[in-house]
Parts: C-alpha cells; sequence; structure tokens
C-alpha cells in the first residue's frame, strides 16, 4: 500500500479501484488516521488534488463526479479560511461528514455481500429433471416481471413482427417517360426556335414531370439535338435546335441506333 | 480427500450432472493421481445403495455411459402435482407478450393481438383475464364489434403505478438507461 | 402416507424444483388435507439437518420464503473441473455498493443511488438489472416521476437471504469490524 506522502514520486498503482470521489476521500482520510469527525481539509484537499492530477497523468478517465468533489473541497478550504463568527457556529464541513458517514455504511454494506458472493457463487442448484419437463416453454416467476421486461418483451414481438412483414417496396407505374418528354421538347424546340427551360418547368406542378423534363433536356443536349443557354447565374436557360437532326429512332433509343 | 468428502463430491457431481455420469469423467473432475476410476465406480455404487431407502427422493440408475440421478417412479404423481401449484404463479412467455401488447398499445382487440403476434392468442387472453391482470373495456365500433382489451387495476398495482398513463415508452425506458451515463 | 414416502417425496420436490419451495406449495402438492405448511415445513427443516453431513453432497437452505437444494460451497472447484467451468464473472466494486444501496433503501430511485455514492450509477444499474439481481418497481410521486427500484428474488437466492432485511445492519458490521482491530 502506499503512503499518502508518497503522491510526489509517483501515482499510486492502486488509483483506479476508487469507485467515486467518497471512496477516495475515504481512503484518505483512513491512510492520514485522522478522524472523519474532524477532517484536516488543507492537507486533505492538497492530497485529493494529487491523487486527480496521478489519475490525468495515467490516463484514466477521471469522471466528472471527481472534480465536482475537488470544487467542493476547494470551497470548503475557503471557507475554513474565513474567520468563523460565534454567531454562525456551524461546521462548514458537516453536510461532507454527514455523506462520508452514510458512504461508509454503504461501502461495509457492500464488503458484505462481497465475501457473501465469494461463497455464494460456488453453489450449485440440481439439475435433476422432474417427470413433467421436456418440450415445456420457459416461464417467468410473475412476481419478478418487471416494467423493464414488459418493455422488452414488447419490443421484441415488435421486431418480430417488423421481420415477418416487411415493408412493401413502393414501386409505383411511371407517370411519364424520358422518351415522351424527349420528343415533346425536341419538336417545340424545332418549332419555337427558343424555348425557354425553366419557365416550361415553373408551369408544372407534378415534381415527377418536373423531374422527367430534365433529364430529358440533358439527353437531348447530350445528343446535340438541342443546346441549352444562360447568359448568367440563375436567369432562365434557352434551348435552341443544335448541330445534330435526331431522326424519330434516335429519340426513341436516346441516341442508340442499330447499325 | 478423506471417504466422507470424496462420497460428497460424487453426490454433488450425480445431482449436478444433468446427464449420466460416468466414473472416468468423476474421477478426472476429482484430480487425484490415487483415485482411478474403479475406485470412483465403487464409491457411485455405495451411494446408489445408500439412496435406495423408502425415505429418499433420490435414486442413482446405471445406464449405458454411467450413472444418472433420477427421482423415485412412484414419487411422479407429486413432483406433476407441484408443477401444476407453482405454474399458477408462473406466467408463460405467450402471456407475457400479449400482456406486452396490451399494456403498451391499449385499448386493443383480438384481432389486433393476433395479428401483432402472428398467432392464436385467445386463450392466452383468457388467462390473464381470469388472473385479473387484464379487462374488457366496450367493443369497437368496426365490422364485428370486437371487444377491447386494457390493463386491469391489479396490473397497475404489481408494477407500481397510478395511471396506465404513467407506463414508460419502451424504447426510452430502455434508452434512457443507457443515455443517463453521460 | 407415513413419514419416509413424506420425507422421500420432499428431498425429490427440492431436488427438481429449480426455485425455492415453499412449504405451502409442496403441502398443496401432496394433497393430504391432515398435512399443513406447518407439518411440511417441519419435515422441510429436519431434511435440511438430515443433509448437513460431511459425507453429503447436498444442502437445504432457507432463502427467499423457501428451501433451496444447493451443493455445498467446498465442493465448487470439483464441479467446476466436472462441469468444465473456469472463471466466473465476478460483482465489481461499484455494483456491490449500488446493491448494498437498494438492500438497504429500497424502494430507492437512480438519483438518491447516485447521491449516496457520489457517483454516476446508471451503467452500473443496467448491469444489474440485466442480471436480474435488481428489478423496476414502479415509479416514484415526484416531479419526474423517476423509476423506482428493488432487489429481486434473485437477489435473495444469490446471497442466500429470506427477505432483504436479513441483511446485517451496517452500524453493526462497523462496531464488529473495530472491536475486531483492537
Amino acid at each position: 500500500m502506499n503512503e499518502v506522502q508518497d503522491l510526489s514520486v509517483g501515482p499510486p498503482v492502486e488509483l483506479a479501484v476508487f469507485s467515486g470521489p467518497l471512496d477516495l476521500l475515504l481512503h484518505l482520510i483512513r491512510k492520514n488516521e485522522v478522524s472523519i469527525y474532524d477532517i484536516p481539509i488543507f492537507a486533505i484537499c492538497d492530497q485529493y488534488n494529487g491523487h486527480l492530477r496521478a489519475m490525468q497523468e495515467l490516463d484514466l478517465d477521471v469522471a466528472g463526479e471527481f472534480l465536482w468533489m475537488a470544487a467542493w473541497l476547494l470551497h470548503l478550504k475557503s471557507k475554513m479560511l474565513l474567520p468563523q463568527t460565534a454567531a454562525e457556529g456551524e461546521d462548514p464541513r458537516e453536510e461532507l461528514v454527514e455523506r462520508l458517514l452514510a458512504y461508509r455504511r454503504v461501502k461495509e454494506l457492500a464488503s458484505f455481500l462481497h465475501d457473501s458472493d465469494l461463497v455464494r457463487r460456488g453453489l450449485w442448484g440440481p439439475a435433476v429433471a422432474p417427470p413433467t419437463a421436456g418440450g415445456e416453454e420457459t416461464e417467468l416467476d410473475w412476481e419478478e416481471v418487471d416494467l423493464r421486461l414488459l418493455a422488452q418483451t414488447y419490443l421484441d414481438v415488435m421486431q418480430r413482427f417488423a421481420a415477418a412483414h416487411p415493408p412493401p417496396l413502393a414501386v409505383l407505374p411511371l407517370r411519364f417517360n424520358v422518351q415522351d418528354s424527349m420528343r415533346d421538347l425536341y419538336s417545340r424546340v424545332l418549332d419555337e426556335g427558343l424555348v425557354p427551360l425553366l419557365r416550361h418547368l415553373h408551369s408544372r406542378s407534378d415534381p415527377e414531370e418536373v423531374v422527367t423534363m430534365i433529364v430529358a433536356t440533358l439527353e437531348l443536349v447530350r445528343l446535340r439535338g438541342v443546346f441549352a443557354e444562360q447568359r448568367r447565374p440563375f436567369a432562365e436557360i434557352y434551348l435552341r435546335p443544335g448541330d445534330h437532326r435526331l431522326d424519330p429512332e434516335e429519340l426513341l433509343n436516346r441516341g442508340v441506333v442499330n447499325g | 480427500m478423506d471417504r466422507a468428502e470424496l462420497t460428497a463430491a460424487l453426490e454433488a457431481m450425480l445431482v449436478t450432472a444433468g446427464a449420466p455420469l460416468s466414473a472416468a469423467a468423476a474421477a478426472e473432475a476429482l484430480g487425484e493421481p490415487t483415485l482411478g476410476a474403479a475406485e470412483v465406480g465403487e464409491v457411485l455404487e455405495a451411494i446408489a445403495r445408500a439412496w435406495d431407502r423408502e425415505d429418499s427422493g433420490l435414486r442413482a440408475e446405471k445406464v449405458a455411459d454411467g450413472w444418472r440421478c433420477v427421482t423415485p417412479a412412484q414419487l411422479d404423481s407429486y413432483l406433476r402435482a407441484l408443477h401444476g401449484v407453482t405454474a399458477r404463479q408462473r406466467l408463460s412467455q405467450p402471456a407475457l407478450e400479449v400482456l406486452a401488447i396490451v399494456a403498451h398499445r391499449q385499448p386493443v382487440t383480438l384481432p389486433e393481438i393476433n395479428f401483432i403476434r402472428g398467432a392464436n392468442s385467445a386463450s392466452v387472453l383468457r388467462t390473464l383475464l381470469e388472473r385479473r391482470l387484464l379487462r374488457l373495456a366496450g367493443r369497437k365500433k368496426v365490422v364485428g364489434k370486437p371487444f377491447l382489451y386494457r390493463t386491469s387495476k391489479e396490473f397497475l398495482i404489481h408494477f407500481g403505478l397510478e395511471r396506465a398513463e404513467d407506463l414508460p415508452d419502451p424504447e426510452e425506458l430502455l434508452k434512457e438507461e443507457s443515455a443517463a451515463i453521460d
């Protein structure tokens, strides 16, 4: 076991075993052989912070609760510095002492449970099958069914339900097709010479139709059947006839012509 | 290891084995170089003779691959009766599932429960009604007017709740505990 | 039914029960109007005394309002060798502390546990719930309706207690400890 005074030399290896800041404080009080009712806050606060530093150096994950206790100890330290007036009378350490005493009782009971656990985990129950056993479903002790098991069971059932009923794939028939849209657009461009694309798109309320028209435009541009022009950003996009005359077959097959 | 401890260890092995215990396996587990399968086999036979009394609830019977611990056949009726008694205080997995569905979706009808579970739950539902964990709560205004089911007062008392609305959302209950780890 | 058959039947019930056997359930299963829970309890106690011999591999202990059949602790190493069990997961120090707090102050909420330990106990609590040593016991009637926790039947069985109140008083433990030092 390390002495608390040895902290400057190196961090004690037992650091990781403290289950919380109260546990660490109790350890320091025992090591210093001081009374829990009369804790030398100055010395204990310094040693506590020394432990924290050592824990950080060891890269142990110093939880927030350890830092919170450090802040409390600092607060107590500052309070102890103030001259005590007779009217106040209260010892600023009182709450800390009470919490340490309560925690010490917990540790005591935990240590009893530890010893009991050590012995009792060596007990084995018999595995003699009763005559009625075999092929029966597991049953639960109703007394032991709690909200958590109920919630877990519900989630399991719903998960099983979802697995047995996968959502249907939404394969809707296409209401617009690119070929038709290409043919319409192309003939319009040939007829009108200049077609304002954005105005056309805005006049359509069906998003599916808009998407179809955009794809059709891109196809026509790719095939050089039309050219698209935009003078400046966000301005209207004008379509005009391109340098390649598309025949109906090319339009139908999106440029792929046999032979 | 003296004879008393050896007997105790072999008895413990017999009752916890769950399958026939061979003298060789027992000897190996004892780990005493001086105790071979033959010696262990003799002690097992002695145990079988000692158990074969009128006031004993255990028998050791020799089967092909070792010794098996069983209860005497003439006690079967008591053991079956015991199973029936304890079954009353227990809840089957299907019953727990129906209870969970009603608790978290109430009010709910039998067809809805059947649909979710993918199994007929009529008899389970009846048992839960008899045990007063569920109650009838009117009829649903759809074709056939099926009965609606809700959890009972006794259900709430068991789970320490005042109202059915206090039932935690199952996802949140299991999430909350892990989320609180900060 | 004579005494010998009664003893045999109760022994058989003990080794096949799978959970603590209450004298009332055993009496009901025997189905003899003249045999009440008190008489059956006496015979169960006699069986416990009879099994408590050096050369016996069985013990009967009173836990969680019933009798449970187990093997003596000192035979653990042989049984582990036979069943091929190497190491068992131990309960961590934080887990033991949370168990101690719940056992002593139940029903209790997570914020209360955190306050007493001075450390966040959410993940420990979750592990103990999963191991069925603790159970959710409703919600506290305060703002936020936090969940309440209690020790489970499994806790009583594991620690060999009839009731959670049978745990020693921590103050007494402290006194004993300081007395031992003097």
